[in-house]
């Protein structure tokens, strides 16, 4: 292979966006123009900032920045004990903070050799999946709201609260959980959960029929998302897509069967894929997705087994030996990856976290240009992005 | 792997896609006008006015606190764990050696409320459970400063020594009150201005600029 | 130069399991592959994943072959990313590639020195790497030969030094006191 | 309003000097201004509570009974609040643009008759007096979209340009019909040929689907979901308003809720007889029973109807995209607006509609 001998320009965003040339005029006498979408933007879901090339409702080129919301987590994980990691990446994507809990929880377990209970594994289980399902609620009413109905959000947050009731009632917290530790739980679970996740399911069950009458079923939603921001099979993969927005392109990749974690191996439950890869397979894939969690907390629910719920003392001191560790899991939004570089002491030398959100996102930049503002609206909605997360 | 492959809305002609337009937008008016004639299903709380009928959950973690046994004495021996545990610094022990004696024991107890991002760390390590979280959320002022809290209204040693002591006024010789944190507090950045000459060394000095 | 990869593997084999018999036959083939490419090739063995040292000049290579060639179908980079070693004065860069249809991983690492750190980028064939090498830019200050975008992708453009290494300073850095 | 409509009512009955007529018209318009000023409150009011218990909420609950009050609260506090210009906006359209909006809607309501006896001015040409002045209220949207100097805002005013004016095509399609079987272009005139029944079922089918079309096109005249493009909140942040705070952005609230007073009220003057009590062709008995409910109140309770539908509606749809809204108007409801005359003119000419000997 032969080696061009360019060498590398180093930009800046001004430079960036003045190289979009803006194309010419039109027989009309129209001109392409930017604007800013964000980063106070309500449809960018936080501090996400879009420079959008418009040639009047056309989206032509986006140029995402990012960072608004960058804290050097990376950085300050690299002051903290491997136990203290855990609580860093509830505040990644604050909507999974229980599956992100046990990727590194999972890490460190791998990398000192810490043993787990199935107890211990089944709890976990059950409680991803119950994220899972209020990761994507939250995400279906937000969903309804981006497209200009209102009322879904606020029946997508009732429901959810149903299920962080039962958060609460367990763990203590509502969002930034730190439940999943090192070497087991942090608390064992809540006498009523049982009862609790059961009365969840029953109410959650008829649930879904009302959505799809009110949200799904509905003819302006059907149209507005169907064969838009289409991501077909192969570029979802070559643009690094996961989770849903990977599955809606017709990829059967879930790591939860592929390489399954926890108790996944012994309960039956499929992965719903699309086969387009537009906005609609993606709202269905989720939509799907909520009822084979439920599927698989039925299956859990009635045989948690006996054992501890924590394996060592909670302030053991734990040193992996130096080495490399990864471990990634299948959060409501893609693979989240944790990677671990130990030299043998109390901190970690190095962590790196593979988000879901930056990779989906980066799709964006590929299938929304050629829309209209509103289809990016969806888009943006359908894949369901979580800033913190992006920027980490 | 099992896989299920997700419905898409039927194609279909103009004029049955015009009609089952019509009949999806009826039924969803429907659901909303289901919730419209049913009060019942309004799942509104008014907070102030249902403080006392409000019941959060036990475990709910909104404030760090001390638990105190029957006779108003906490546990703590100033042994710093929690202090370390907490990541953020949220914690400082500051302890005291009487006179005449080897064994330091707790003087203040500062936890930052501003800095804290309840990871229940401290609590779980705590290996006398002195610490606990509970659950009043009521917390926010005006002032920043008031979130530096003491959580102790005495110094002096833990309950087990002191209930060595058996006559009471010998007791409370050994403890001396405090009240609320008022040491100067930083308003941004680390450390605290003020604490910092007593807890913490020369090493603890922020990092030379590049 | 050219370690035996997979002594240890083979040595064990009665204790392994089918699965690990066939990474083992897999990362033969791999090293087989690689040799031809780059003399310099190694297994990193401190690694819970699959992982192979290769030197800088051969990277592009190597990574075109595992993209392309149908054995390895490497189609996703998981992520990309440094480890900083001051003392050694050389930066270590990882990348993790994974295979949707072979459900198979394998961390390439390779080194680069500290002063003047150059790679040329893997965008042409995993367009993710655009941004993840811009990551990489922003925090380690490695630069991409080729890159169609490269700038800061987090930080301010004016923004001084690269903070992930090690030996990075700054005012408003958590230092626990203890 | 009463006062005012009824002073203007006597003084065209006792046939006095113009200057007197000239001060109660000034006095009415006045209470009229009250009126719908008031009217506005109740219909945020209304709002805010219908859509809370569309989400299983409670809606404003904590100033007055209820929250009663919450919408006097919400407008004290807007015209306290600092009146923020952007510095680079034109800053005479900018202060224009509001005024405009409010006005052309003032202006549209003095020509619906709220009762037999009461009406401000009933005028020959009432219905295209309506439709030309309540087309008025665009100018106020693009006037506050281009000034304020922001391209969201620019987009949404052009939104609105170009939906408002498409719809008004098929709004004026579906007035046409009615205007057709009725003969005549003043209002009161139309309410009393619907002595016998209301045109959305008297004119078999016709009436009906002329109805709907008024229904669908007149919300989207007023940018009501599903037909918000124009200040479609998650697209375009507010779009033509983003610009506007305190006292302004309050004109163009009212300016909106206006709107949905003035088209629902046309629409059940219009379709469902006005102030006409409910009468069933010659059943004397019903109808005079229907009779001793007041006209205003039934003039009242069918725009409130009107009203509620349209926020049952925004309550429930999500909003339609750019393209989709223009081809709905354009490739739908024209088309259906167009058949639907045709069948109108037939009916009318060979007096097919029941009743129609009454």
């Amino acid at each position: 292979m032969v080696t061009v001998e360019i060498k590398t320009k180093i930009s800046s965003l001004d430079e960036r966006i003045n190289a979009m040339a803006l194309q010419g005029e039109s027989p009309l006498g129209t001109q392409e123009y930017f604007v800013n979408m964000g980063p106070q933007h309500p449809s960018t879901h936080g501090v996400l900032r879009l420079v959008l090339k418009l040639d009047g409702e056309t989206v032509r080129e986006i140029i995402p920045v990012l960072g608004y919301i960058h804290r050097g987590m990376e950085k300050k994980a690299e002051t903290l004990g491997y136990r203290q990691q855990v609580h860093l990446t509830d505040r990644l994507d604050y909507l999974c903070s229980v599956m992100n809990n046990w990727v590194v929880s999972a890490v460190v377990e791998k990398a000192a050799k810490i043993e787990i209970n199935d107890r211990i594994q089944t709890i976990r289980t059950i409680f991803a999946e119950l994220q899972r399902v209020q990761s994507h609620l939250l995400w279906w009413g937000v969903f309804g709201m981006d497209l200009g109905a209102f009322t879904p959000f606020l029946y997508g947050f009732r429901d959810r609260e149903k299920i962080t009731k039962i958060f609460e009632e367990t763990i203590g917290a509502r969002l930034t959980m730190n439940y999943i530790q090192p070497g087991g739980l942090m608390y064992d679970i809540h006498p009523d959960f049982v009862k609790d996740v059961k009365a969840m399911i029953s109410y959650m069950k008829p649930m879904f029929k009302e959505y799809d009458e009110l949200v799904s079923g509905n003819i302006i939603i059907q149209e507005r998302l169907k064969n838009v921001g289409i991501l077909d099979a192969q570029s979802a993969v070559a643009l690094g897509a996961s989770g849903p927005v990977l599955r809606a392109s017709g990829v059967a990749h879930d790591l939860r069967k592929i390489k399954p974690y926890g108790v996944y191996e012994k309960v039956d439950f499929s992965i719903p894929i699309g086969t387009v890869g537009d906005c609609w397979d993606r709202y269905s894939v989720r939509m799907l997705e909520m009822r084979e969690s439920l599927k698989i907390i039925e299956q859990l629910i009635d045989s948690i087994p006996e054992g501890k719920h924590l394996t060592m003392k909670p302030g053991a001191k734990i040193r992996p030996p130096a080495g490399i560790y990864y471990e990634q899991m299948e959060t409501a939004r893609g693979i989240f990856g944790v990677f671990l570089h130990s030299d043998g002491s109390e901190k970690p030398s190095r962590v790196h976290y593979r988000t879901p959100n930056f990779h989906n996102l980066w799709c964006l930049t590929k299938i929304a240009p050629g829309g209209r503002i509103g289809d990016l609206v969806s888009i943006i909605s359908s894949l369901d992005v979580v800033v913190p997360d992006i920027d980490r | 792997m099992k896989t299920v492959i997700v419905a898409r809305p039927g194609d279909g002609n103009f004029v049955s896609r015009f009609f089952y337009g019509v009949k999806s937008l009826l039924t969803g008016m429907r659901v909303t006008f289901r919730y419209l004639v049913h009060p019942s299903t309004v799942v509104t709380q008014q907070y102030p006015e249902n403080r006392k009928t409000l019941k959060l959950a036990e475990r709910v973690r909104a404030q760090l606190s001390f638990t105190f046994d029957e006779n108003g004495f906490h546990k703590c021996t100033a042994c710093h764990i929690c202090e370390q545990q907490c990541p953020n610094a949220s914690i400082h022990v500051m302890d005291r050696k009487p006179a005449g004696s080897t064994k330091s024991e707790l003087d203040t107890f500062i936890w930052r409320l501003d800095s804290c991002t309840f990871c229940n760390l401290c609590v779980m390590v705590c290996p006398f459970q002195v610490l606990k979280m509970n659950s009043n959320f009521e917390s926010s002022v005006y002032d920043q400063k008031l979130l530096v809290y003491n959580l102790t209204p005495y110094a002096g040693p833990a309950s087990s020594v002191l209930m060595k002591v058996a006559d009471v006024e010998e007791r409370k010789k050994l403890i001396d009150a405090r009240g609320p944190y008022d040491g100067p507090t930083a308003l941004s950045g680390f450390p605290l201005a003020g604490i910092s000459k007593q807890v913490f060394p020369e090493t603890t000095q922020i990092g030379a600029p590049q | 130069m050219t370690t035996p990869p997979n002594d240890s593997t083979q040595s064990s084999a009665p204790q392994s399991t089918p699965a690990d018999e066939l990474k083992a036959i897999f990362l033969t083939c791999l090293l087989d592959s690689l040799i031809a490419l780059d003399s310099g090739v190694k297994v990193r063995e401190d690694s819970s994943l699959m992982s192979v040292k290769i030197s800088e000049s051969a990277l592009l290579k190597v990574m075109t072959l595992l993209k392309q060639d149908s054995r390895f179908d490497f189609d996703q980079l998981q992520f990309h990313t440094v480890l900083d070693w001051p003392e050694e004065q050389r930066m270590e860069c990882l990348y993790l590639l994974n295979s949707t249809k072979k459900s198979q991983e394998l961390l390439i690492s390779v080194s680069v020195s500290r002063e003047k750190p150059q790679l040329p980028s893997v965008s042409k064939l995993w367009a993710i790497a655009e941004w993840q090498e811009r990551e990489v830019y922003d925090m380690f200050g490695i630069t991409y030969e080729n890159h169609p975008d490269l700038r800061r992708i987090f930080l301010d453009d004016d923004w001084q030094g690269f903070p992930l290494r090690k030996d990075y300073q700054d005012e408003f850095m958590l230092r626990k006191p203890w | 309003m009463s006062v005012s409509s009824v002073s203007q009512d006597i003084a065209s009955h006792l046939g006095s000097a113009p200057e007197i007529s000239a001060a109660y018209f000034v006095a009415g318009l006045l209470g009229t201004v009250t009126f719908l000023t008031v009217m506005a409150l109740i219909l945020i009011y209304a709002e805010r509570k219908v859509a809370a218990h569309f989400q299983c909420r409670l809606g404003p609950m904590r100033v007055g009974w209820h929250g009663l009050l919450q919408s006097v609260a919400d407008a004290l506090k807007l015209i306290l609040k600092e009146d923020i210009v952007p510095y680079s906006a034109d800053k005479f359209l900018h202060a224009l643009a509001p005024v405009f909006a409010v006005v052309a809607m003032l202006l549209s309501l003095i020509a619906i008759p709220t009762s037999s006896r009461l009406a401000l001015s009933d005028s020959n040409i009432g219905v295209l007096y309506i439709s030309a002045v309540s087309g008025l209220g665009v100018l106020g949207i693009l006037l506050g979209g281009w000034s304020s100097n922001n391209k969201w805002s620019l987009l949404g005013a052009m939104r609105a340009g170009a939906q408002i004016i498409s719809y008004e095509l098929s709004a004026t399609l579906s007035v046409l019909v009615v205007i057709m079987l009725s003969g005549s272009l003043k209002l009161s005139a139309i309410i009393h040929s619907q002595e016998a029944g209301w045109w959305i079922w008297r004119a078999p089918g016709v009436g009906l689907l002329a109805f709907l079309l008024f229904i669908v096109s007149s919300t989207a005249e007023i940018n009501r979901t599903p037909f918000d493009l124009a200040e479609g909140e998650s697209e375009l942040t507010a779009g033509f308003h983003t610009e506007y705070s305190g006292m302004r952005f309050a004109f163009f609230f009212l300016a909106e809720y206006l709107n949905l007073f003035v088209v629902s009220a046309l629409g059940a003057t219009l379709f469902l007889g006005g102030w006409m009590p409910f009468h069933i062709g010659n059943f004397s008995g019903f109808n005079a029973a229907m009779d001793l409910i007041p006209e205003f109140i039934w003039f009242m309770g069918k725009t409130a109807f009107l009203i509620f539908l349209s926020m049952w509606f925004r309550w429930t749809f999500p909003r339609l995209r750019v393209d989709q809204l223009m081809k709905l108007e354009w490739k739908v409801l024209m088309p259906i607006g167009f058949i639907n005359l045709l069948l109108a003119a037939m009916m009318t000419l060979f007096g097919f509609y029941f009743f129609a000997t009454t």
